[in-house]
């Protein structure tokens, strides 16, 4: 059996590192979240298998604080976006009062 | 090794596969699916149930009765984050514009026409 | 190869990367992230050494793990005010945006021309979107208050404290 | 069959590990830096537990990858803000010097001294001595003195506390820097986590985590003593829930210059002083706790210890007052263009 979960513990990481791809590739960042979101939870998965598998006691308690942290990025990408999304929405608008092609910075930005 | 314990073990090989089977197909889904909202698709089945399908499956395997009970708010605490991750992802990649990223701490213009990524086309969805 | 072996030769190449990132970049930002990067690094050779003195009964020597601990914590604290000096160095340079090129001290007056009306068209569309967009995350915080404070005269905050800062966010070495 | 697996396990987390330390320093966009860095957190957490250390994983989980991905993730939104209104301004750029590029060359130099660093550091590794030095017999044969069965617990808190206690005064040293940084018109008010926008998902998340989250602090504190856990994790989920319910804007700190808020976050420290200083009369010297009074002299510790850590990790992710935020408090949605 500890064999088997071992097994399986290297079968989710396997998995989780296909998600880093998407993290790495992106293209959005809404993608990266996701990518991170679905490492996390394959993490605690590959935590519970390996740590059952070596009879580790405190593996849940790491497993827990693992869980409960988990929506906390998400709350902080979800700011990052809408203050993006202001910023740009608010731009574009600036763009249709001015009737100009933006204001365009001197120095040419990205 | 008794049956029941034989049995035991087989209750655990098979959730765990399933579990184990629902992350591929949940990171296959990432990687093949073409926007944001598939993906979230795909996301949702390897956290809900990967994780469930896991937690189900040690359940056997765990030497004392709190151990299982911990699993157990470890799983709700996934559905709970998963949940709510869910909606906020959703929220950003439908509505308004798709986020553009800063580039090396240099000053990006928001303007519409500027490409700032690779795909500012890709995924977002609809753009009110 | 021990698990030890393993992390420890991980933990050399994390030291050198978070090194590299840490010296090539300027973006402040990014110097924290690497600063993380080579702390968790160093912090990993001590798990590793920690994990060469285990003994019976223990799978790694209890001293250094405490170190580490009591390290996580004091490196976030140094990310924190790290943090906290890039933050208020932006909300500097939003102030300084009306003036210019020139920084803090050039008067206004000394501003090509072309720039004013735009300035002005910029900033009253800024005070409306207030309105019409109600508190937005964006439109309400410190940083986007500080230019029209700074241009209706009440710009006392800051500028005198701007001289004691250094202006190419450096500071963010002060991290740990 | 079963080391070599374990092996296995250990090698896929440290190639990951390594990956995504050079992919999230060297990547371009600062959001997908610290993305990687978060999910590099979470990874550094698989490899504590492999190398046996449960108790320094959980508060690498906590603070190392949950509250810095949150402080680190908030920051690229408010410079992401100024960033985007100085380039709509058209104002210059104060410090031109970032926008300067290093020359190639230079990069590479950069690269293979780093490297070398690393292959000096590894070499190092590779020199040390065997049989390795420990002081685990030793931490585990005082162990039963303290009347605790946590041999990091009692170093952290028993053999070596003097560090414990130092560093919760850096703690306390690091929040009064970044107070220091308030503005003129903002000095003495309440610091404010950015509220998000979209905020009935959070809210229901701020009603919904926190009280599992504090059940799961004092569990973690209580059984810190035999098991691993602890002052830290405890305080670190502490400090996350409450900003959690603050980013919901369903609370608000207090002002910085709130005397109860002050108390809150010196209690801890002087606790532990006050206690080591009474040792100095009842025992043998600074930090011993007296006879016959270790145990409950460490529970109150660590009971204050943890409520001071997340008052400090919460102001600390909280940043300098504004003026601005304290003005509006929470803010609607950004209603939808």
């Amino acid at each position: 059996m500890t064999a088997f979960l071992l097994v399986a513990a290297v079968a989710v990481l396997l998995t989780v590192a296909g998600a880093l791809v998407r993290v790495v590739r992106g293209p959005t960042t809404s993608d990266r979240m996701m990518g991170a979101q679905l490492i996390g939870t394959g993490g605690i998965a590959a935590l519970l298998l390996a740590g059952t598998a070596s009879r580790l006691n405190s593996t849940s308690d790491v497993a827990l604080v693992l869980a409960i942290l988990a929506p906390f990025a998400m709350v902080a990408f979800r700011r990052y976006a809408a203050a993006t999304q202001a910023a740009a929405s608010r731009e574009r608008r600036l763009e249709i009062d001015a009737g100009a092609p933006g204001a365009a910075p001197p120095q040419g930005g990205a | 090794m008794s049956v029941v314990a034989a049995l035991l073990d087989g209750w655990t090989v098979l959730l765990v596969c399933a579990g184990i089977g629902f992350f591929v197909a949940g990171t296959t889904g990432m990687l093949r699916f073409p926007d944001a909202a598939t993906r979230l698709h795909a996301l949702t089945k390897a956290d809900n149930l990967g994780v469930g399908l896991v937690v189900l499956g040690l359940l056997p395997q765990v030497a004392r009765p709190a151990e299982g009970f911990k699993l157990l708010v470890i799983w709700a605490l996934v559905l709970l984050a998963s949940a709510v991750s869910s909606q906020l992802v959703a929220r950003v990649a439908t509505d308004g514009p798709p986020i553009e990223e800063d580039r090396n701490g240099r000053t990006a213009p928001a303007a519409s026409g500027t490409p700032l990524d690779r795909s500012g086309s890709v995924g977002a969805g609809a753009q009110p | 190869m021990t698990s030890a072996t393993l992390f420890s030769l991980c933990s050399a190449a994390l030291v050198g990367i978070g090194l590299f990132g840490l010296l090539l970049h300027q973006d402040p930002l990014r110097r924290i992230v690497a600063l993380n990067v080579l702390g968790a690094g160093t912090f990993l050779l001590f798990g590793a050494i920690a994990r060469r003195g285990a003994v019976d009964g223990l799978p790694s020597d209890p001293v250094p793990q405490a170190m580490v601990i009591t390290g996580v914590v004091v490196a976030f604290a140094g990310s924190a005010l790290a943090v906290s000096i890039v933050r208020r160095l932006a909300a500097l340079d939003a102030l300084d945006g009306p003036d210019g090129p020139d920084g803090p001290d050039a008067p206004s007056s000394i501003e090509p021309s072309d720039d004013a009306p735009r300035d002005a068209s910029a900033r009253g569309s800024g005070d409306s979107d207030g309105e019409v967009g109600g508190k937005s995350g964006a439109g309400s915080t410190g940083v986007d208050d500080a230019p029209r404070r700074g241009v209706n005269g009440g710009a006392f905050d800051g500028r005198p404290r701007r001289s004691s800062i250094e202006p190419d966010g450096r500071a963010s070495m002060e991290g740990r | 069959m079963i080391p070599a697996l374990e092996r296995a396990v250990e090698l896929a987390i440290g190639a990951m590990l390594v990956g995504l330390a050079l992919w999230s320093v060297l990547v371009r966009p600062r959001f997908a830096s610290i993305v990687g860095f978060v999910v590099f957190g979470l990874l550094l957490m698989l490899a504590w537990m492999r190398l046996g250390a449960p108790d320094v994983a959980m508060t690498e989980g906590a603070i190392g990858s949950g509250l810095a991905g949150f402080l680190l993730l908030s920051a690229a939104a408010r410079l992401r803000c100024s960033e985007i209104r100085r380039a709509r301004i058209g104002a210059g750029e104060p410090q031109r010097a970032r926008d300067r590029s290093p020359r190639r060359s230079s990069i590479v130099a950069l690269g293979v001294g780093c490297a070398a660093v690393a292959a000096a550091l590894a070499a190092a590794v590779a020199a040390l001595p065997h049989p390795a030095p420990s002081l685990a017999p030793a931490a585990l044969e005082r162990l039963p003195e303290l009347g605790i069965g946590n041999p990091v617990s009692g170093v952290l808190i028993g053999f070596r506390a003097l560090d414990t206690l130092v560093e919760k005064i850096v703690l306390v040293v690091a929040l009064v820097g970044v107070w220091g940084l308030a503005a003129e018109a903002s000095w003495r008010r309440a610091p404010s986590v950015d509220p998000s926008p979209e905020i009935e998902p959070i809210r229901f998340l701020a009603r919904a985590l926190p009280p599992v989250g504090i059940v799961l602090a004092i569990y973690l504190l209580w059984r810190g003593a035999t098991e691993p856990g602890g002052a830290f994790p405890a305080g670190a989920i502490l400090a996350a829930m409450a900003v959690l319910v603050l980013a919901a804007g369903l609370g608000r700190l207090p002002p910085t210059a709130a005397r109860s808020l002050r108390l809150a976050i010196c209690a801890g420290p002087l606790v532990f002083l006050g206690v080591g200083g009474l040792g100095m009369g009842v025992a043998r010297g600074f930090l011993d706790y007296p006879a016959g009074f270790e145990v409950l002299s460490i529970k109150l510790i660590e009971v204050l210890l943890t409520g001071s850590v997340a008052v400090v990790l919460l102001l600390l992710v909280a940043g300098p007052p504004e003026e601005a935020a304290s003005a509006n408090g929470m803010r609607r949605p950004e209603p939808p263009l």
